[in-house]
């Protein structure tokens, strides 16, 4: 049987699977469906240093092979999630966890980071500059790359945890932004958060989500992330977790051969609890298939020759 | 929480819209009267919340209304198709504060949920007085069900076309009550609590990412603070409830 | 029965459904299977100065809801369109045409559009600034203000009929290319061109498109098309034809919705011939569904209230 | 062409990996074998370009092989299951310039349309040898068949588990004849073209996504300038093919 073992920014996984914050909350409600341990990580619930209750209903709407989301990084703050959510959480899973950070300030990102840094199960903070569902929030800095790289370096300088900058896809050239980071010290990138969208109730005659337009993310929106992630293997040396629309073992073969050395599993959780599990256990079988003995060789292999 | 596969047992119209599956499966994992099954449907990206009406050991009754094209699907689904479902999601009604006669009320399709509800008092030796609300007569379903489990039963419709005229709230003052168990529209929920005189517990409904509490897409705050009509709820205590808030 | 009737820069159509470019031909192969005079108009396959075969094979990749194609602008030139390909199709279709023009150069689209401007029977040119399958090509004027105003600018200097810009959705900030455009004499704004996707083949673990990244069409992209049009609509006065995996009659009354005075259908024709007929015989039933009694008066009802 | 219902008739496993269909409905659209027809299959987006193998006034033969998940959807349709298809596309062999003695030469699931085109051949008084090439003895399907249409049929292995041993050329010299006719991969083309001794037509594949000659997706450039597989095609004359070209 082939081997599933990656390596993040030093740090060893079992296997590529991580599922993508904000669609796992902090692992309790899958716990007590199966054994999370055999996650490659977990990236928990975006945080933030204050605690937000987010956007107004609905915030959920349906689309074609996805959905739309308008969240808003619902949280109870990084101190409530130091003491309170990731002792829970450590209860149920071993490995090192991926803490994703949000913010609307430079400021706001150090200072969350340095409350959780303080928690030696996390292995990686994963700093969230894209989330689409915050005015004035995250967004400005996954669009600009003077912003992205002010973030990056601020937070380099408050953690020695390896740090990935989560990127928005709703920019006209990601290289650009994912060179600025790299510049900037990050240690991986993790790409794409979900694409801006929208659906109109015909009904009625209004978007469906209380806050007009969402993130998009599913099945649907799985070639714009095998592109983006193809696109920034080839502008950047530093490692890739590649997400969007990942539901199959195939999947996760398809992102790593873009470039990803991990991925993450995001609304396929929503829908089938269990996809994560699948996955792993189907990766040997999908692997044999494709005569892949060891999974970490295919990373970036869709651009040789 | 379980995933099981159920096979459908009857798929029937009850009234414009409304549709009454019967299946049997597993229920095991179910806790309360009050809890919800989460559908996966062939299409459909989303699974499709659905409210429990009744259960025993090995069936399951769901009463849905058609309202887009998900619960299109699924009224054509026929006898020996099988579903995926999440099973047992939310904490569901309960019982246990209601008093000797609790006061359930329902508006159209909020009524499933407290069909079980009724029946669990019942099994506990209470005397549960069931309003039913309708916009009219046409529209009318599980009248005879609550009749037939011994309750006191007043219909309401709004055209006045059957039982007493007007909303639900037109037949509160209709019997004492130590309790009330409401499910139904938001307006209906504001109309009971501006006329209730004791506590309660009301059931919500909110667009929905998982059903299980994962996502935070369908989260109300309360008096306690943010939870999750999934996962926290649907049920909540009339005194938790932020009514100016609701809308 | 309501009114279809919609008018596009001055110019009445029966109803709002146009075949998109390089979806529907130059429509001799529909009109073998249905009286194409059914349709609004026609976007005719996109047209350059000079012949273009395109891009190598595979050109064509599937995705979920939804498709990878990197034709590459195959058309015969603009002289062979004018005297070989238009009078074929003016002799099944008698409603004015929309010209979609593709360039490399702003004199390429000036030129292009010059011969094509000989013929009466182009109701409106449609400025292809956003082709993703062309290497320096149309999606660098579409991913800059300046070099779009150009273009708009330049063409319509050269013609007196209507011109509307196609804009790319592969942009941080559709709105700011938008009113650009508007500025520099658009008529109106043709929302959304394709996607940049890309997938890759596990047997053969590389791209499966020969051109690798290809633009991205189907229903599978049609929140973040509705999202645009939206923006868009609040961005500019100008009207707006939207397009993004429209397939339904309930597709083009969402995309109304968000601001489009008409729509285009592509990816659906390909996979439907009948789309576009069966769209417009379904649109009476839908508008009654919902109540609308008058198409045209739904145009950016979204926005209301 | 035209878009149809056909009822599947049967659907079995002939060979590994590759499967038979019959279906019944209106076949009076096709004007020659060598067309294809498009399938629309539930959860693919694109259409499935399917060779015709077979057909008569009400039915329909098709042969494919199972390479993704599309084929495989199809291979699990039953006897009765209905299938929406594009009907007729593309131009098929033309029989006219065949001469007495045309060659058939077939690579694979290459094969299929030959059948059909064989069967015309035939019915014009013409006498087709055939040359059917596989990689091995277990993969071999349809020999019998051609060989009950009463022609010299040679089978070609690779491993030369089974008739003789090598490619399809291995055979080209065991006959004399007229023209000839040939479907299969890319290097077998080659490698007949670069044998041929006479003129003759060659039935290509290329990615599609309509199948019906409007989106452009298929092009081929020939001696004659930029054509449609499935539109213009699939089937060009030896003579306008660019052979340099093709990789």
């Amino acid at each position: 049987m082939g081997s599933t073992e990656v390596t993040l920014c030093g740090v060893r996984l079992d296997n590529p699977v991580i599922p993508a914050s904000g669609t796992f909350g902090f692992g309790y409600e899958f716990a007590e469906l199966y054994n999370i341990n055999c996650l490659g990580s977990i990236s928990f619930k975006g945080t933030t240093i204050e605690p937000r209750f987010g956007n107004p209903t609905p915030r959920i709407a349906e689309c074609e092979a996805g959905m739309l989301n308008s969240v808003g990084l619902q949280n109870p703050g990084a101190e409530k999630v130091l003491t309170e959510e990731l002792p829970r959480l450590k209860k149920v899973f071993k490995k090192p966890l991926m803490a994703n950070v949000s913010g609307f300030s430079v400021k706001d990102y150090t200072a969350a980071v340095e409350i959780l840094d303080r928690e030696d199960a996390i292995g990686w903070f994963e700093i969230n500059i894209s989330c689409p569902n915050v005015h004035g929030g995250g967004l400005a800095f996954g669009t600009s790359c003077e912003n992205a790289a002010a973030v990056t370096a601020a937070v380099k300088k408050v953690t020695k945890k390896p740090v990935l900058i989560k990127l928005s896809p709703n920019v006209t050239d990601i290289t650009e932004i994912a060179k600025a980071c790299e510049a900037a010290g990050a240690d991986g990138l993790s790409l794409i958060n979900t694409l801006l969208g929208m659906r109109i109730d015909l009904k009625t005659k209004k978007p469906v989500l209380a806050n007009k337009a969402g993130g998009f993310s599913g099945p649907a929106i799985k070639p714009v992330a095998v592109r983006m992630v193809y696109q920034v293997y080839e502008a950047v040396k530093i490692p890739i977790v590649g997400m969007g629309g990942i539901s199959t073992a195939e999947d996760v073969i398809e992102m790593m051969l873009a470039g990803a050395a991990a991925v993450e599993v995001g609304a396929a959780n929503l829908v089938e609890p269990f996809a994560c599990k699948n996955i792993i256990e189907d990766l040997p079988r999908v692997m044999q298939k494709y005569g892949i003995n060891n999974l970490k060789d295919i990373i970036g292999g869709a651009h040789n020759g | 929480m379980k995933q099981e596969i159920f096979k459908i047992t009857s798929n029937e119209n009850i009234a414009p819209s409304v549709y009454k599956m019967v299946l049997a499966g597993d229920t095991s994992d179910i806790t309360a009267p009050g809890q919800f099954v989460n559908i996966k449907l062939e299409g459909f990206y989303l699974r499709r919340p659905i409210s429990i009406c009744d259960y025993d050991g090995d069936s399951l009754t769901l009463i849905y209304k058609t309202v887009g094209g998900g619960t299109e699907n699924l009224s054509l689904k026929k006898s020996g198709d099988e579903l995926d479902l999440l099973i047992s999601l939310g904490n569901g009604f309960d019982t246990r504060g209601s008093g000797e006669k609790p006061l359930i009320i329902g508006g159209g399709v909020g009524i499933p949920p407290l069909y079980a509800l009724c029946k669990k008092l019942i099994s506990e030796g209470k005397k549960p007085a069931v309003i039913l609300g309708f916009n009219t007569r046409t529209e009318i379903f599980y009248e005879n069900e609550f009749k037939n489990l011994g309750c006191e039963v007043f219909v309401t419709t709004a055209d006045g076309s059957h039982g007493i005229k007007g909303f639900v709230t037109a037949a509160m003052d209709k019997t004492e009550y130590s309790y009330i168990y409401s499910c139904g529209p938001l307006p209906m929920f504001k109309a009971v609590n501006a006329n209730a005189e004791t506590s309660g517990q009301f059931s919500f409904e909110e667009r929905m990412g998982c059903g299980f509490g994962a996502c935070m897409g369908c989260s109300l705050m309360t008096k306690n603070g943010a939870k999750r009509v999934c996962k926290d709820g649907p049920v909540f205590e009339r005194e938790e409830i932020e009514w100016e808030a609701l809308k």
